[in-house]
């Protein structure tokens, strides 16, 4: 099994309504350690793109640039700019593809997030979804069977969380929180498990 | 706190739509995100542009300072929030007329990341685009780690400079360098008393006891230095210079404006109570005031609460501050 | 509301201080009262003098408004209190240079009878008065006794108005002409969110719910027309240019200017989604809108609100609103 | 008995102490009408004269002004200026005189009642202190003994302040509280009770 855009579309309906579902949670987590905005950017992004799900073509380099651009008209906020950025990465890379095999996975991620720290310059480690992504990439390496590499990115996203809850935030807005911030979930890497739980469909 | 307006959604389209409308002589709106205003009269043909933008809820920042000696173009976002990249890319279009275009604006995660992208965007338009950051917020960083401080109302002082560089048919380096140098001549401190509402929160950005003030407090009611007991005016603005001189020595012969700001709530009558204190201050170092600025020029809506900025100039800068400027807001000359 | 002052009783002393010294090119002290300021340059010789007078916290309003164009003096009291007749005597002292002196003013009690035994004094120095009173709040009282009604904003058009007079070379009692007809003219209307606080009461003016507002309320917490809940924008805007046609009907063809102001508080943001409404009204009606003035131009320090005042124009009055003008507040031309 | 600058030095004396004594209530009656600071201006108007009692002149006439002079510059506020105008009234009266008899206190308060009047250009009637002036004229009228005119302008000033009570206040920052100043005493009234009983020696 490979993606393709009917895989793709697909993951956009499970990610538009895992938004929808986590509103709340986003913002309020956000809310904790930022202006409280995450779900509102999220369920934005999410239904902007939803409402050209249809519409993408084949190519996936080019549906996922229309994707980006989507998430980028939707709003300005910090997380919303980053996705982008990882996502129109992984569109130029697969440009002119219509499938794209499950073992390129940690390749397309690891590419995102090079993107996203050269965008957002922050560093690895800094307690960011940059570290959701970095530790996705890591575990999936070396998989390409489409099940293994799902719950190995589902398995790693929510480790990474729980691995840096009691660190302290460096980066954007948190870092002004300080010592507060430790015992608290990043706003972003948060929303990065709920991402990839629904990309890779595996809920709960 | 109690504001005036329909929906909370509809806040900054209308509020946009009302500036345009009573200001037609200065403000236009361009391109059809309706979030980049640029000036009603375009620049001088081969001008460069100076860009900038932030979130809502700052008048006369951002969108205020677009005009003659000022900025070209600004791009706005919800309120206290980065407008979008592509708003961004708009606006740098908007101010392009073949001579490049200087970004200049706050020091802020999302509103970089944009500017950044906003880069990339218009590089297929082949504009070329420099930046200039203002990180003169004393309190939200040490002066080691200067380059994470955010950037307040020294943005002012920073458009008006560039603005003035610009103006005078400088090309888009020396308008970067003139630009430069004023971010890296101001200094601010902010003391906040009261907190806004943001429309679509619809709850206080932070809460604070009615006997209290923030020191260094940020205009989005980030965390300050110390939160305390109210002082007198003469102890507050004391504390204040004490800050702003601690991080930029000033002395005898040295020349320098100031500005005293209200945050928005603060009324005049007490921004000249503070300046006598602000004058002795500089006088006292030895130091010559230049076109000291009392008002409100950089808010947060209906925050109660004062920033100090201090830039100290030399024979340029003082030359581009006292140069003729002109928006809706402030006139110089 | 947190203030920040030094003592109460120092409060308008060194407001006066500070505001002086940061403008040493507009203002000046004048005589030993401490409560006088003057045009920091003389107007020409031969100029009929125009002062005003009346409480402090009102900023720009009274003092602010000395400037080219606009008045030559003022005299100043306590917050919210009248200024003593020795002060306006010294005031029109300042003003005189040998044409006379128009007292420009107000309808508030203690500033009428000060203003009348201030014109007893100085006959002694055969200075020739005369008086023009605004009476543009229309919900302080109904329009057969109009004569009762309080002077808020409009007095910044009447000043506008005279001073422009004055400066074209009229003589005092062509100026008293222009003052009365540009007071005739205006009609103002406020609606109050929030109290502020006189710093030597130490509590605020008047109490309000959270979520309730007054219309009509006065600019010194004097009661309204009702109180009751918060409106939107478009209807507290619809309300009170409702209650301003009432009072002047404006037709086809009628070219008006209009003044959205703020009290103190309550944002710029706020005013040009109010001023939407105004425009829609004023021009729905078929008139022109001439030089609207948005922002803060009569407050009571930091009370949220705002007050709409409109000035129907005539082709002099609408030649003198737009002449030039020079202020620290406030510039035109 | 005539009233002579020694008779004005100790009805200054007296009327100042009054003003100390009253501060409190003159501004509680003045804030449930006005704005709470006619205490303020009675006792810094009082404090104003009792400064120069010492230095004034024998002519009762330079006296008066003198005193209504001081009144005058220590504050701008109705009631201050309306004072100073009947002071000044009276001042020009008796100028050059050093003696004045008992008999010419109606004349005198008439007249500064007119003079007052015309400043403030409000009707009698209108429950302010110029009801309390026309009730001490009218009560006085007549008589000339020292003991009876003052007992006549004590007792005057009180019955006119309790008629007026539950009338409505139609003059100055009291007419704007319309019905609710029923049943209140007018500030201005109150403090002319204080002052006459004060010069008159008949407290409490
Ligand atoms: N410079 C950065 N580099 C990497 N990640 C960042 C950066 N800034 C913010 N983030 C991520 O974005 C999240 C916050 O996103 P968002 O709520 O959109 O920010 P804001 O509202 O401040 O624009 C953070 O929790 C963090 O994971
Ligand atoms: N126009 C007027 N004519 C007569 N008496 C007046 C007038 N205005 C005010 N007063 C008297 O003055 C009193 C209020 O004085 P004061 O507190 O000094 O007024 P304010 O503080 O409003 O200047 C009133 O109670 C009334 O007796
Ligand atoms: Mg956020
Ligand atoms: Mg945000
Ligand atoms: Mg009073
Ligand atoms: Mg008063």
């Amino acid at each position: 099994m490979t993606i393709d855009i009917v895989a793709v579309r697909a993951a956009i309906g499970r990610l538009a309504l895992a938004m929808e579902r986590d509103f709340e949670l986003l913002n309020k987590a956000d809310g904790a350690l930022g202006d409280g905005d995450l779900g509102v950017t999220m369920t934005r992004g999410m239904r902007a793109i939803s409402e050209k799900a249809e519409d993408l073509p084949e190519d996936l380099g080019q549906a996922l640039l229309a994707c980006a651009q989507a998430f980028t008209k939707s709003s300005g906020s910090s997380y919303g700019t980053l996705l982008a950025t990882g996502i129109m990465a992984i569109a130029k890379q697969v440009k002119g593809e219509t499938e794209v095999g499950a073992d390129r996975v940690p390749e397309l991620v690891a590419l995102a997030r090079d993107q996203m720290q050269a965008r957002g310059k922050a560093e690895l480690g800094g307690k960011t979804v940059l570290d959701s992504l970095d530790a996705v990439a890591g575990a999936t390496a070396a998989l390409s069977d489409p099940a293994e590499v799902a719950d190995a990115a589902a398995r790693a996203v929510t480790e990474a969380l729980e691995a840096f809850r009691d660190r302290k935030a460096t980066v954007g807005r948190a870092r002004i929180f300080g010592e507060k911030s430790v015992g608290l979930d990043d706003p972003g890497m948060l929303a990065m498990e709920r991402i990839v739980k629904a990309l890779a469909d595996r809920e709960g | 706190m109690k504001k005036i307006l329909n929906a909370p959604e509809a806040y900054v389209d209308e509020m946009l739509a009302g500036l345009t409308a009573a200001h037609p002589e200065y403000y236009r709106l361009h391109g059809d995100s309706g979030r980049v205003v640029a000036r009603a009269k375009a620049g001088k043909e081969g001008k460069v542009g100076i860009v900038t933008g932030g979130g809502s809820g700052h008048l006369p920042v951002f969108t205020g300072y677009v005009g003659e000696g000022l900025l070209d173009a600004c791009a706005i976002g919800d309120v206290f929030a980065s407008p979008s990249a592509e708003q961004m890319a708009d606006a740098i279009r908007a101010a392009d007329s073949g001579a490049g275009v200087l970004r200049l604006y706050g020091n802020y995660g999302g509103d970089v990341m944009n500017f950044d992208m906003a880069g990339d965007l218009v590089e297929f338009d082949d504009i070329t685009c420099t930046t200039v950051l203002l990180t003169d917020d004393v309190a939200s960083a040490a002066p080691e780690e200067k380059e994470k401080r955010r950037g307040v109302a020294g943005m002012v002082y920073a458009y008006k400079i560039a603005g003035a560089a610009a103006e005078e048919g400088r090309d888009l380096e020396g308008v970067t360098a003139a630009a430069q140098k004023a971010a890296d001549a101001c200094r601010s401190i902010g003391v906040a008393l009261s907190p806004c509402t943001v429309p679509q929160a619809g709850k206080p950005t932070f809460e604070i006891a009615d006997d209290e003030i923030e020191m260094g407090m940020g205009i989005h009611g980030e965390p300050g230095v110390w939160r305390g007991k109210l002082r007198t005016a003469d102890e507050i603005a004391g504390e204040m210079m004490d800050r702003l001189f601690d991080d930029m020595p000033v002395g005898q012969g040295d020349r320098v404006s100031i500005m005293v700001n209200s945050l928005g709530a603060t009324p005049p009558e007490e921004l000249y109570i503070l300046y006598n204190v602000v004058k002795a201050r500089l006088e006292g170092a030895g130091a010559t005031i230049v076109m000291p600025l009392v008002g409100r020029y950089a808010t947060s809506m209906e925050m109660a609460g004062v920033s100090f900025t201090m830039m100290k100039l030399d024979d340029e800068l003082e030359k581009l501050l006292t140069a003729p400027c002109d928006c809706a807001f402030w006139r110089v000359g």
